[in-house]
C-alpha cells in the first residue's frame, strides 16, 4: 500500500514537472534582479566575480545563515557522536601504509597553500571561501587519515570556528554602527580586478574559508574517531 | 534605534558561535549569559514597538532595491521578534541531567541559541530564499535538539531525529524546487517585488510552485501530508524542546506560508488547498489524540489539530482571516509550551496520572486552566480565538469547515476531560512520580499568568491584533514600503 | 529535438524523481541518505537552469567586457553555492545519526527501527508494550 | 555537437543515479552517487557556472564521498564484494 501511494505520488510529480518544461522560459529567463546586478554589481561592490558580489554583498546574510547551518550541523553531529560514549584511550593504531603517510606529508603544505589561494582570490576568479575551505578541511584531515592515533586539537578547533564566525558578524556589525546597515561593505573598493579590491568582501571570504574549513574538518575528525561502543555491536 | 532590530538575529548567532570557547572558561557564566542577553533583546524589541509606530525596512548591506535582501519590519514581525526570545527564555534548558558532560550541555545551549537566531531572522526577513536559509538553520538546530533527547530516550531519540531529518530534508528539496520555479518565471526573490508581479505566477506553473513551497515549509508547520514526524519527535525529545518546536517554531513556518499566501498567491485555489489540508489535519489530529494512551502523544496530536485550525483560519480571505489566524496561533503559542512543561513529569501513561493532582496541585490547576482555554470556554482567550475563527468562516459560508471545527471541539473537550478527571480522581494504587522541577513550575506559572492577564485585557489585545491584521493584509503599502514603488 | 535546455531539464527532473523515489521507497537508512543527495543534486541543477541564458558568458567581469550584458544570472549560482554547502552539512549530521541508530538497535532497516522505537516509547511511557512480536524487554 | 555531449553526460548521470539506488553493494552505490556529482560538476561548467562547478566537484564529489566513506567504514558496510547480504 505504501509502495503504491509512493509510485502514484512519484508519477504525479513526474507529470507535473514534465508539463512545466513546456511552460517555463528555458534558456531565456526574465532575470530581473540578475540584470540589475550585472549592471551595477562590479561598481557597487568592487568584485570582479559577480557570484562573489552576490554571495557576500547582496546576499551576505544568506552566507551568514549558511555558516550558522554548518556550525549547527557540526555541533549537532558532535552532540550525537559524543553523547553516551565512554572515553577510550585505546585507538586502533594500525598505521596507514607508507604511500598514504608520505602523500599526507607532501600534500599537506600544497593543500594549505592551494586552499588559501582559492579563498583569497575569491572575489576575482571562480572559487572562494567555500571551495577553499573544503580544501583546507581536507588538508587538516589528511594527517588523521595517515596516523589514526593522532587527535585533532579540539580547543584550537573550537577557537578557530568560533572566532571566524564571530569575525563575520563583527564586520557586519561595524557596517551597522559606522555606516548604517548590517553587513554593509566598507573599506576602499579599489580597482575592479586587482587583488586588494572589493572592500571587506575578501575579509569576509577569509572568515568564511576558515569557518567552513574548521567545521568540516571537525565533522570529518568526529566521524573518523573510533569508539568502543560499536565494537560490541559489530556483529550483533 | 530601529535598525538595531537586526541584533535580535545577530547577537544570538554571535553568542552561539562563541559559546564553546566561552564555556571552557566558565560553564555557569555561559549558561546564564544567554538568557540575560535574550531578555535584553526582548526589552529592546519592546522599546522599538513602543516608540516607532511606522513600518520600516532594513536593507541588508545598504543595497536598496529588490536585488538586495530586505528585512521588512511591521507590527507582525515585531510581535514575533518579541515572542521568540521571551518564549525561548521560558523554555531555556535551565537544568540538565547531572551525568552529562559540560561539552554536551554547551552544545545544547548553542543549538538553542541558533534556533533563536533563525527564528528571529524568519520573523523579519522579506526575501524568499533568505527565509529558506533561516528555515534550514531552524531545521538543523532542531534535529540536534531532538537527537539530544531526554535522559530516558536511548536510541529512540536518534531514530526519531533521523526520521524527522529525512522528512524535513525532503521538504527542503521541495521548497528549493518551488523557489527555483518562482525564479524561473519572475527572476526575483524579494517578496514585495514578487507581489508586484503576482499575475505572472497566476498560472499552473505558479500554483505548482506554491504547492512545493507549502510542502517544504509545511514540514515544520505540521501541515497534513508532512507531519508524521511530530508525535515521534515530541515523544523522544525533552519536553522543553517539544514545547519550543510546537509553540514557536511551527508558528514561524506558518508565518512564511502566510506571507507567501497573502503577498504572492491571492488566488482562491491556494486558499482552498490550505483549507482542505487544514481540515484534514484537524480531523486526523483530534481523532488520534483521542486514541492516545499517553499524555505526550496526546499533546502532539492535539498540536497538529491546533495548527490545522490555524490553517483553516488563514484560509479565510482578507483581514478577518488574518485576525482569526493570528488569534488562534498566538493562543496556541502560549498554551502548548505550558502543556508540554506540565507533561515533563506527567508525560507517561494516562492511567498512571490518577490522583496526581494531590502531589502537585498548582500544576494540575494550570493544566485545567490551559485545557479549558484550548477547548474554548468563554471568558478565556481560547474562546475568543475560536469565536473569531467561526465568525470568519460563517462569513465565507464554509459550513462544512464550521461543522468540523465544532465537532472536533467536542472531541477535544472529551479527551482533555479524561485527563482532568483522572488527575483529580481518587485511586489508592497511585505511584507518585517525582515532582515537577522548579523551573518547569515557574515557566508554566508565568505562561498561566499571561493567559489570565490576556483574559482580563482581552479588549486591548483584540484591538492591537486588529491593527496588526489590517497592517499585514495591506499589500499596497508593503510593496511601496519595501521597494518604494520603483522596480 | 535535441535541445540542450530540454536535455538538462530532463536530467534535473530525472535526478529529482530518482532521488525522491529512493527516499520514499527505500527501507535502508544509508540508501535514503544517498537518495537525498541525488534529489538535492537535481534541485540544484534546476536552480542553476533557472538563471541560464543561452549564448551568455560566466558572470565574471573581465577587462574586455566590463559592464556589457550577456552574462548568465549570478543570483541562482550564489543560491546553489549555499544549497550545496547546506546539503553536505545535513548529510554529515544524518550520517552521525545513522551510526548511533545502528549502535543502539543493530539494524539499518527503517521498518524494524520504527518498530523498536515505538517499543521504546511504550516502555518510557509505562504503557503495555504491543504484543505483536518480540517479548517485552525487562531491564 | 555540445548537445550530444550534454546528452551523454545526462545519460551517464541518470544511469549512475539509478545504479546508486539499485546496487546491493553500498560502497559501489556510494561511488555511483559521486559519479553523479562529478557529472553534475561538468554540466555546471557548460552552464557557465564555474563557481558552482568547483563547489560541486570539491563538496559533492570530494568531501561528501569522503564523509560517506568514513560513515560506511564505521557502519561496517565497507565491503568490496557481495558475499554477505545486506538488508536493503
Amino acid at each position: 500500500m505504501h509502495r503504491f501511494t509512493s509510485f502514484l505520488f512519484l508519477g504525479g510529480f513526474l507529470f507535473f514537472l514534465s508539463v512545466l518544461a513546456g511552460i517555463l522560459p528555458l534558456g531565456d529567463p526574465p532575470m530581473l534582479i540578475g540584470q540589475v546586478i550585472q549592471n551595477q554589481g562590479a561598481t557597487e561592490t568592487g568584485a570582479a566575480n559577480l557570484v562573489t558580489a552576490v554571495v557576500l554583498g547582496y546576499r551576505g546574510i544568506d552566507t551568514l545563515g549558511e555558516l550558522a547551518i554548518l556550525f549547527a550541523a557540526a555541533t549537532a553531529g558532535g552532540l550525537v557522536l559524543s553523547s553516551g560514549r565512554r572515553k577510550s584511550s585505546v585507538c586502533s593504531d594500525d598505521d596507514a601504509g607508507f604511500i598514504v603517510k608520505t602523500a599526507a606529508e607532501l600534500l599537506f603544505p600544497l593543500l594549505v597553500v592551494a586552499g588559501l589561494y582559492i579563498v583569497i582570490h575569491g572575489h576575482l576568479t571562480p572559487g572562494g571561501g567555500f571551495q577553499g575551505g573544503v580544501i583546507l578541511a581536507s588538508a587538516f584531515f589528511l594527517p588523521l587519515l595517515a596516523r589514526p592515533s593522532a587527535k585533532m586539537n579540539h580547543k584550537v578547533m573550537s577557537l578557530v570556528e568560533g572566532f571566524s564566525g564571530a569575525a563575520f558578524i563583527c564586520i557586519g556589525l561595524i557596517g551597522l554602527f559606522n555606516h548604517g546597515a548590517f553587513l554593509q561593505p566598507f573599506l576602499s573598493k579599489g580597482v575592479v580586478g586587482e587583488l586588494f579590491s572589493a572592500g571587506t568582501l575578501p575579509l569576509l571570504y577569509i572568515a568564511v574559508g576558515l569557518k567552513v574549513g574548521a567545521e568540516l574538518a571537525g565533522l570529518l575528525a568526529a566521524l573518523n574517531e573510533e569508539d568502543d561502543t560499536e565494537e560490541g555491536n559489530e556483529h550483533a | 534605534m530601529q535598525e538595531l532590530i537586526i541584533l535580535t538575529f545577530a547577537v544570538p548567532l554571535l553568542l552561539a558561535f562563541l559559546l564553546p570557547s566561552l564555556s571552557r572558561i566558565s560553564f555557569t557564566l555561559s549558561k546564564l549569559l544567554a538568557p540575560v542577553v535574550l531578555v535584553a533583546l526582548a526589552v529592546m524589541v519592546g522599546c522599538i514597538w513602543q516608540f516607532h509606530d511606522d513600518t520600516f525596512v532594513l536593507h541588508i548591506g545598504n543595497f536598496t532595491g529588490p536585488q538586495g535582501i530586505v528585512f521588512y519590519i511591521d507590527r507582525l514581525a515585531l510581535l514575533f521578534a518579541f515572542a521568540v526570545p521571551v518564549i525561548t527564555v521560558l523554555l531555556w534548558p535551565w537544568y540538565f541531567d547531572p551525568q552529562e558532560s559540560s561539552e554536551l550541555k554547551t552544545r545544547k545551549l548553542s543549538l538553542t541559541l541558533l534556533l533563536v537566531a533563525a527564528s528571529a531572522g524568519m520573523s523579519l526577513s522579506g526575501d524568499i530564499f533568505n527565509l529558506y536559509v533561516f528555515y534550514e538553520l531552524l531545521a538543523v538546530a532542531s534535529y540536534g535538539l531532538i537527537a539530544a533527547g531526554d535522559h530516558k530516550a536511548g536510541g529512540s531519540s536518534y531514530a526519531a531525529a533521523f526520521r524527522y531529518l529525512m522528512i524535513s530534508a525532503l521538504g527542503s528539496v521541495f521548497a528549493l524546487l518551488g523557489i527555483a520555479l518562482i525564479y524561473f518565471q519572475t527572476g526575483t526573490l524579494n517578496l514585495a517585488h514578487l507581489s508586484e508581479m503576482k499575475q505572472v505566477l497566476d498560472s499552473p506553473a505558479g500554483l505548482i510552485a506554491f504547492v512545493f513551497i507549502l510542502l517544504g515549509f509545511g514540514v515544520k508547520a505540521e501541515l497534513f501530508p508532512v507531519n508524521s514526524w511530530v508525535p515521534e519527535a515530541y515523544m523522544a525529545s525533552s519536553k522543553r524542546v517539544a514545547g519550543l518546536l510546537a509553540g514557536l517554531v511551527s508558528k514561524l513556518a506558518v508565518l512564511v506560508i502566510i506571507k507567501a499566501l497573502i503577498l504572492i498567491y491571492p488566488q482562491d485555489e491556494a486558499r482552498q488547498l490550505l483549507l482542505i489540508l487544514g481540515v484534514i489535519g484537524v480531523l486526523i489530529g483530534e481523532f488520534s489524540a483521542m486514541k492516545a494512551q499517553d499524555m505526550t502523544r496526546m499533546l502532539s496530536w492535539s498540536s497538529i489539530a491546533q495548527l490545522g485550525l490555524v490553517f483553516i483560519a488563514f484560509s479565510i480571505p482578507g483581514k478577518a482571516g488574518m485576525l482569526a489566524g493570528l488569534a488562534v496561533a498566538l493562543h496556541h503559542m502560549i498554551t502548548k509550551p505550558a502543556l508540554f512543561l506540565i507533561a515533563e513529569r506527567w508525560g507517561g501513561s494516562l492511567q498512571k496520572l490518577t490522583g496526581q493532582a494531590a502531589s502537585s496541585p498548582l500544576m494540575a490547576a494550570l493544566f485545567v486552566l490551559f485545557a479549558l482555554s484550548m477547548v474554548g470556554v468563554p471568558p478565556l482567550p481560547g474562546f475568543w480565538a475560536k469565536f473569531l475563527l467561526l465568525s470568519g468562516l460563517s462569513a465565507q459560508e464554509a459550513w462544512l469547515a464550521i461543522g468540523v471545527v465544532l465537532v472536533m471541539t467536542v472531541i477535544e473537550a472529551n479527551y482533555l476531560y479524561r485527563v482532568i478527571s483522572s488527575l483529580y480522581g481518587k485511586d489508592e494504587l497511585q505511584s507518585i512520580s517525582s515532582g515537577h522541577h522548579k523551573a518547569d513550575v515557574f515557566s508554566a506559572a508565568i505562561l498561566g499568568g499571561v493567559l489570565i492577564f490576556s483574559t482580563i485585557q482581552i479588549q486591548a489585545i483584540g484591538k492591537t491584533l486588529d491593527d496588526i491584521a489590517s497592517d499585514a493584509v495591506d499589500i499596497k503599502s508593503y510593496i511601496s514600503n519595501s521597494i518604494g514603488g520603483s522596480s | 529535438m535535441l535541445d540542450a535546455n530540454s536535455i538538462l531539464f530532463a536530467g534535473a527532473v530525472g535526478l529529482l524523481v530518482i532521488g525522491i523515489g529512493g527516499m520514499v521507497i527505500s527501507d535502508h537508512l544509508y540508501r535514503m541518505l544517498l537518495a537525498l543527495a541525488l534529489a538535492e543534486a537535481g534541485a540544484n541543477l534546476m536552480l542553476v537552469l533557472a538563471g541560464f541564458k543561452w549564448n551568455a558568458v560566466a558572470p565574471i567581469v573581465t577587462f574586455s567586457m566590463a559592464g556589457t550584458s550577456g552574462m548568465v544570472d549570478p543570483v541562482p549560482q550564489a543560491m546553489v553555492l549555499t544549497a550545496i554547502v547546506i546539503g553536505v552539512g545535513v548529510q554529515a549530521l544524518a550520517l552521525t545519526m545513522i551510526i548511533r541508530i545502528r549502535n543502539a538497535y543493530g539494524t539499518l532497516s527503517m521498518r524494524e527501527i520504527k518498530h523498536k522505537m515505538e517499543q521504546d516509547f511504550a516502555a518510557k511511557a509505562d504503557l503495555p508494550i504491543e504484543t505483536r512480536n518480540i517479548p517485552a524487554r525487562n531491564e | 555537437m555540445i548537445e550530444w555531449f550534454l546528452f551523454v553526460i545526462v545519460i551517464i548521470m541518470l544511469s549512475a543515479a539509478i545504479m546508486a539506488m539499485l546496487l546491493d553493494n553500498l560502497l559501489a552505490a556510494t561511488v555511483s552517487a559521486s559519479v553523479v556529482s562529478l557529472g553534475l560538476a561538468m554540466v555546471f561548467v557548460f552552464l557557465k557556472a564555474p563557481d558552482v562547478a568547483m563547489t560541486e566537484a570539491a563538496v559533492g564529489a570530494g568531501l561528501s564521498s569522503l564523509i560517506l566513506a568514513l560513515g560506511l567504514k564505521r557502519l561496517g558496510l565497507w565491503k568490496l564484494d557481495n558475499d554477505e547480504e545486506d538488508n536493503s
